[in-house]
């Protein structure tokens, strides 16, 4: 029943192609004349801004790319050089550390910013970070205040809150670029949106299956970086589609990213860049393969039913902003936790928790608590960082990876229903 | 109904709810005795006694910075600013449930909870001022169900023409939230008379202030800080009056000139260093003449706006008015100016940045604010500092080494010394 | 002739130096270990270098005391901390100095000093011992090699083999794992240095490292020390043979010119 | 049959020498030191010795410990974690909680009645508050770690010692030392601090009686009694405990050995065959 393989690896290929473009286009926005606008991932607004054709660069991305090519070290040593402390965010620290290099980065040159746009779904740390980016650049920082989910009550009022700003940023973009807001533009650009994210939560729906056709955090994390950075494109179209087609084959196959899917497990928490391979290599020992994490959910959680919305458009895009996972209160990530446990038929939960982002860190070792003490999840806590090598020592990790699923080994073995089922 | 009398015009002097009034022949020594035993207390017993004074009514809990406190006493409530465990208690339940890479305030409020020290309280308020406090407040709701826990959107686009509706609104939120848990609902007239208070208490804390930059031999950093601390525990009037009869004792105070260097001491908005971290810096030779440290209710600059819409004006006033930090979205401009305002108001011949450990916000707007001092030519040290420090020996030579940076070649000024001043 | 003491109460020695009061000439000097008892230290360091330059005690005029035992000084007349000690005596010995890096067992610190020999900025290394002395020590022992030998040891080395492990502690574990894969001692050693180097030289831009550089502290007598601080710094550094001395040095002078500024009578006197 | 488990930690090397009705024929302790090759060669034949059983007979042997890829003879390997979790259980069967505390590391684990890993915790990011860390103390007071616990039993006012740097407490003592305070009340607050620095590790784990105490530390009297007091519990501590990893070592060889399992897979971990 399973025909050839025609799409094996295009999702990959795709996206290393498409994100190489865009660095590209980034580049040359300085010399082209083309307006820069920079921006976080988290909830960020980023069909606004391309509605007046900013060119979009986003400082985690810089981060998230040294981390994984091994080039953060110098750069967060750099920074702690200028006074930052070893304690605060290592994404901060090295995307300043690189700008204080001369902003040349292992994947292209950064562009001056035209506009510094501070969304800060989910994370206080934004706030600081563009505060010493506008010192740095001496552009002009405004600032999107999306209020923290914290109750329901609170939403409608939040949501309003968060259009009367877009409202405002709209007159911000037009002085800048000198351009009319075009709503219909708008309207496509929200589209295309849209489309990227169906196809997307059904790629990620799709780990719902034995085996799992795809690793929801391992390879989740290269999958997603379209959806960050091409939000709105037609590429980014492309791409999810593509990749769509990639899983669906390996579902007619049979096949999952791993020879044999021995584990399931759901994880929290961001990657270690710096030692990323490293880190899966551990797990992948164990047949584990990840069918949901948090991670994946930073951009958006559109598996939550959140899409944009070329109808609602500055509607869908505040709903956007505040339903990201860092920006949902602990109890509603605590659920959610528990609702991939539950209907993606997950072994274990596997905590990773960093010490750059309290935004996630905080409340996971009480997460914890809650999981394995009183809802009987076995869960492992692991501890390291995600942009600074510093935090990582291999041994420890192989150490707690491997009694943890030896452990769930024995009880596999000695009959005791692995925990974490229904 | 009971308005409790605090806060009516003109302001009670004493307010006879916990042990001895302040009575008008209270000595400093024993002003300053019975506010030492307040504040060294973290187990709230003085919140528990007035609970039992006060039967029905609310002890809110306010964790650092922007809490305010106006609108618990506008529903009859004891607003009781939370400062963790000022470094007297173990972690012993906290640690399991916070890793060690956060600043102690947030664990230590955590163990204080965890280990019964908040029984007092109704509930708890987090504004929001960074993401180890926003989680915790998600923790606490887990950990505490019965508690009233409530976290508040400050707005921070103080550019935004809808930043003051949407603060109104919150603040509104938030009290609806307290009056339902009070079985009360609040007056205009109630809240305008907790914005009466507050401006009043925040008047005589600023009072007390200046006394310390003019006059900074009349009383040590360590005294007034013990003055001020006492009110996290004291209903606001009752403070106030305990503040007014040490600001009337202390002209008439003996006072000897001290050989030191006039420091501001900057970063301690949120937690708070130990005690012996002041007298650190006053034993190495430090005269602290100015500080960001949140003792009382301070953040508020300027009086709130009293008549016309309460809530709207005190929404106002913490965008407009409230006291920069670090958990305050705002330019480098704006907070460096601030900084080296304080400098000249203070005459501070340097400024001492102590920080809290793991506190992200603030060690980020450390390098930006050192930068400015730099540019300036105003000299500067920086430090960490944590709850539950014991040993004060790094910190000693550090500050001992800035001392002597200033007075060893700093002119004219004789060489101290110290010998024998220390055992 | 009347006598100034510096003394420099170590976590690991106290040295002790002594000057001519009229013309500042360095007559003595000398260097013990600490030990538990710090005022009893104190004071057979500065029996020692009396003895050492042919002086009785009722010649010293002045005391002046530094290190982390200074204030367990009990004949001192005044105490100051070793940071501004070290770069005091840092820049009597290079006057042209203008950053100065003290390795010390327990501590490192580093200071950005000005003209006029105050210190502008510093950083020193806190709670964590993992960039000072005290981490080759711990190497040394678990190599079995002299700590006055690791430093032309490790000079040796063609292949260092880095040590990841941030922790003074730990590390010998790392140390072992090396020796036990076959690594040769002088490279192990040499995988040592750089790690304290690297932390080092960090302390050292953070208070805005400018040339020129002098090293002091038990370190100095380091000569591997001195090779690998250079190459991660880029820049040369200046080390005096008695670099160890600087603080004591340092403390003496400031003592001089207290007296000078000031006649007091000396305790030890009366 | 007889099996061997050998646990090379970081501080010392151990084994233990079951033969098949699960009963300990002989143990060896060395320090690890610089070969871990040779400690784990030492103790094996420390072990065999009087048993009147030779190396050849050793029919299966699991390696456990941070060395445990490093014992040449190892047959397959187990982490610490799951041995000492089985270790405990066998010796001491109510066991549900084990705090293990060896010279560079303190874990805690929960297990079931069956001995399986239901939690663990560990602290190992730096030597703070481990057996290091002791010894560190017993350096400066130049005392030998065996007598740690008669000297810290006399004390009547423990310190409060606050540096958690096993460099720096080295001079909070001296500096204690010089202020006139008694070694014993040193010592005392030392062992206070790690006991609460280890119990805040094992409420991770939640803390199940029967506490079981394993590794080196579990040797050292003054500690047991600490936990014991700060815990309002009785520990499980024995003679054999120090050797509680290795046991369970050896009880993984036994049962390998029994189901006929091919020795020498030393690069899978010992938990990957599938059932
Ligand atoms: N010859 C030597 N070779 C290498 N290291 C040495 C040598 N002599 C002393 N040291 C190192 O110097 C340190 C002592 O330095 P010192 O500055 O006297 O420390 P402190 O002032 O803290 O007592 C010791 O930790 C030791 O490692
Ligand atoms: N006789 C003893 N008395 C007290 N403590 C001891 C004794 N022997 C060893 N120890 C302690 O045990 C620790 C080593 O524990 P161990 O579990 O063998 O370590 P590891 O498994 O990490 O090598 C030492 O650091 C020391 O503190
Ligand atoms: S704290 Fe977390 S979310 Fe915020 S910038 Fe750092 S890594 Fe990103
Ligand atoms: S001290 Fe800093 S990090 Fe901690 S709660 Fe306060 S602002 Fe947040
Ligand atoms: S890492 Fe090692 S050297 Fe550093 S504080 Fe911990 S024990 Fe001390």
């Amino acid at each position: 029943m399973s025909g050839p393989f025609r799409f094996q690896n295009a999702g990959r290929t795709l996206q290393k192609e498409l994100l190489s473009q865009w660095y590209g286009e980034l580049s040359s926005a300085n010399e082209e004349g083309v307006p820069v606008a920079y921006l976080f991932i988290s909830g960020n607004v980023a069909e606004l801004l391309r509605a007046f054709d900013f060119r979009l660069g986003y400082p985690e991305v810089n981060s998230l790319q040294c981390g994984i090519k091994k080039a953060a070290g110098p750069f967060i040593l750099k920074a702690e050089d200028a006074g930052y402390s070893s304690d605060v965010c290592g994404y901060v620290k090295n995307d300043l550390g690189l700008l204080a290099s001369g902003g040349k980065a292992p994947f292209g040159n950064l562009p001056r910013p035209d506009l510094l746009l501070c969304t800060y779904s989910g994370c206080t740390t934004y706030v600081k970070w563009f505060e010493a980016l506008a010192e740095a650049t001496g552009a002009p920082l405004v600032f999107l205040d999306v209020p923290y989910h914290r109750d329901p009550d609170a939403f409608a009022s939040d949501r309003a809150y968060v259009v009367s700003q877009l409202e405002e940023l709209i007159g911000v973009c037009e002085k800048i670029t000198g351009k009319k807001f075009d709503e219909t533009k708008l309207r496509g650009i929200l589209d295309r949106s849209r489309r990227a994210e169906e196809a997307w939560t059904r790629i990620l729906e799709s780990a719902r299956r034995r085996p799992s056709p795809f690793d929801a955090f391992f390879e989740a994390v290269f999958f997603m970086a379209p959806l960050y950075v091409l939000r709105g494109t037609e590429a980014c179209v492309r791409f999810y589609e593509t990749a769509l087609a990639e899983i669906e084959e390996r579902i007619a196959h049979g096949i999952g990213p791993l020879p044999e899917e021995r584990f399931r497990v759901v994880v929290e928490g961001p990657p270690p860049w710096p030692h990323f391979r490293a880190f899966g290599e551990l797990f992948r020992r164990w047949g584990v393969c990840a069918v949901a994490s948090t991670y994946s959910k930073v951009g958006g959680l559109f598996d939550q039913g959140v899409r944009h919305d070329p109808d609602r458009p500055l509607e869908s895009i505040a709903e956007h902003a505040i339903h990201c996972y860092t920006n949902w209160n602990l109890g509603l990530r605590r659920d959610l936790l528990e609702r991939y446990v539950r209907d993606y038929s997950a072994d274990a939960l596997v905590i990773h928790s960093v010490k750059s982002c309290r935004s996630f860190s905080v409340g996971q070792a009480d997460a914890r608590e809650a999981f394995s003490h009183e809802k009987g999840i076995p869960t492992l806590f692991l501890e390291s960082d995600l942009a600074d090598p510093r935090y990582f020592s291999e041994a420890q990790m192989r150490n707690r990876i491997d009694a943890f699923f030896e452990a769930l080994t024995h009880r596999r073995l000695a009959g005791a229903g692995a925990g974490g089922k229904p | 109904m009971t308005v409790h009398g605090r806060g009516n015009r003109p302001p009670v002097v004493t307010e006879p709810t916990l042990g001895p009034p302040v009575s008008p022949d209270a000595t400093l020594d024993g002003i300053l005795e019975r506010c030492r035993s307040l504040a060294g207390d973290p187990s709230l017993e003085a919140v528990s006694r007035w609970k039992g004074e006060h039967p029905g009514a609310l002890a809110i809990g306010l964790f650092p910075v922007y809490a305010p406190a106006e609108l618990v006493e506008a529903v009859g409530g004891l607003p009781v600013p939370l400062r963790g465990g000022g470094g007297r208690i173990e972690l012993e339940r906290a640690d399991a449930r916070m890793q060690s890479f956060v600043c102690s305030i947030t664990r230590s409020t955590l163990e204080l909870g965890l280990s019964g020290r908040l029984a007092a309280l109704d509930g708890v308020i987090f504004p929001s001022i960074c993401d180890a406090a926003r989680n915790l407040s998600g923790i606490f709701r887990r950990n505490f169900p019965s508690l009233l826990v409530e976290y508040l959107h400050l707005p921070s686009n103080a550019a935004s023409r809808v930043a003051v509706d949407y603060g109104r609104g919150e603040f509104s939120r938030l009290l609806g939230k307290l009056e339902a848990r009070a079985g009360r609902r609040a007056t205009e007239e109630d809240l305008a008379r907790a914005i009466v208070a507050g401006n009043e208490h925040r008047d005589l804390v600023r009072r007390l202030y200046a006394l310390r930059r003019e006059d900074p031999g009349r009383i040590s950093s360590l005294e007034s800080w013990v003055l001020l601390r006492a009110g996290d525990v004291l209903p606001r009037g009752e403070h106030a009056a305990t503040l007014r009869r040490a600001l009337d004792l202390l002209p008439r105070r003996a006072t000897r000139p001290r050989d030191r260097i006039r420091v501001l001491l900057h970063g301690a908005f949120c937690e708070q260093p130990p005690l012996e971290l002041l007298a650190t810096l006053e034993e190495a030779g430090c005269e602290v003449v100015g500080d960001d440290l949140l003792l009382g209710t301070r953040w508020l600059r300027a009086p709130v706006r009293a008549g016309g819409d309460p809530l709207g004006a005190l929404a106002e006033a913490y965008l407009r008015d409230s006291t920069p930090s670090a958990v305050r979205h705002g330019t480098t401009e704006s907070k460096g100016e601030a900084i080296l305002e304080a400098v000249s108001r203070c005459r501070a011949d340097g400024v001492v940045f102590a920080t809290a450990k793991f506190c992200e916000p603030g060690l980020f707007d450390l390098v930006l604010e050192k930068r400015v001092l730099d540019r300036a030519g105003v000299p500067s040290l920086a430090f960490e500092f944590e709850e539950r420090m014991g040993a004060f020996e790094s910190i000693r030579t550090q500050v001992e080494t800035f001392v002597e940076s200033l007075l060893l070649f700093g002119g004219e000024r004789p060489v101290p010394e110290r010998a024998g001043r220390r055992p | 002739m009347r006598l100034v003491a510096g003394i420099d109460v170590g976590t690991r020695a106290t040295k002790a130096v002594l000057l001519d009061a009229a013309d500042r000439a360095r007559v003595g000097r000398a260097l013990l270990p600490t030990g538990a008892d710090l005022p009893g230290a104190a004071w057979r360091a500065l029996e020692a270098a009396l003895r050492e330059a042919g002086f009785g005690r009722e010649e010293v005029a002045y005391v002046a005391a530094t290190g982390y035992g200074r204030y367990q000084v009990p004949f001192r007349d005044l105490q100051i901390t070793e940071i501004t000690c070290h770069a005091r005596g840092a820049k009597a010995l290079f006057p042209s100095a203008r950053c100065v890096l003290d390795v010390g067992a327990m501590n490192s610190r580093a200071m950005r000093v000005a003209p006029s020999g105050r210190v502008e900025a510093f950083r020193m290394n806190d709670r964590c011992a993992s960039g000072a002395g005290r981490f080759l020590e711990r190497v040394a022992r678990s190599l079995e090699v002299e700590l006055e030998a690791v430093g032309d040891l490790s000079l040796r080395s063609q292949d260092p083999q880095p040590i990841s492990s941030v922790c003074a502690v730990l590390a010998e574990s790392e140390v072992i794992n090396h020796v036990t894969e076959g690594r040769k001692i002088e490279d192990i050693l040499r995988g040592a240095h750089q790690s304290i180097a690297e932390r080092v030289v960090a302390l050292l831009r953070q208070v805005g490292a400018a040339p020129t550089f002098a090293l002091t502290g038990g370190l100095a007598k380091n000569a591997g020390m001195v090779r690998a601080i250079e190459e991660r710094l880029g820049s040369a550094l200046s080390v005096a043979p008695d670099a160890e001395y600087a603080g004591a040095l340092g403390a003496a002078i400031f003592g001089a010119e207290r007296l000078a500024r000031r006649e007091a009578p000396s305790p030890l006197r009366g | 049959m007889i099996v061997a488990g050998v646990d090379v930690g970081s501080t010392a090397t151990k084994a233990i020498l079951l033969d098949g009705n699960r009963r300990i024929l002989g143990r060896g302790l060395a320090p690890t030191g610089a070969n871990v090759v040779r400690a784990a060669e030492r103790v094996f034949r420390e072990a065999l010795r009087g048993t009147g059983f030779e190396e050849w007979d050793v029919a299966y042997t699991v390696g456990t410990g941070y060395g445990r890829f490093k014992v040449p003879f190892g047959d397959a390997q187990v982490t610490e974690i799951g041995c000492h979790a089985r270790g405990a259980c066998f010796l001491f069967p109510g066991t549900r909680t084990i705090l293990d505390m060896g010279g560079q590391d303190t874990k805690a684990i929960r297990v079931g009645p069956e001995g399986e890993v239901l939690e663990f915790c560990m602290n190992d990011k730096c030597a703070a508050g481990t057996g290091r860390f002791l010894e560190a103390a017993a350096g400066v007071l130049g005392l030998p770690l065996a007598d740690l616990g008669e000297v810290a039993a006399r004390s009547r006012s423990p310190l409060r010692i606050t540096n958690v740097c096993t460099v720096f407490v080295e001079s909070e003592i001296v500096s204690h030392l010089a202020r006139g305070s008694a070694p014993e009340d040193i010592l005392a607050g030392v062992h206070l601090a790690i006991a609460g620095r280890s119990i805040a590790l094992l409420r991770r784990v939640g803390i199940v009686p029967e506490v079981t105490f394993t590794g080196g530390v579990s040797r050292n009297a003054a500690m047991v009694r600490a936990l014991g007091e700060k815990l309002g519990l009785r520990l499980n501590v024995g003679e054999d405990s120090p050797f509680i990893g290795a046991a369970g070592a050896a009880l993984f060889a036994l049962d390998r050995a029994a189901a006929g399992l091919p020795r020498r897979e030393k690069s899978a971990p010992a938990g990957t065959e599938k059932s």
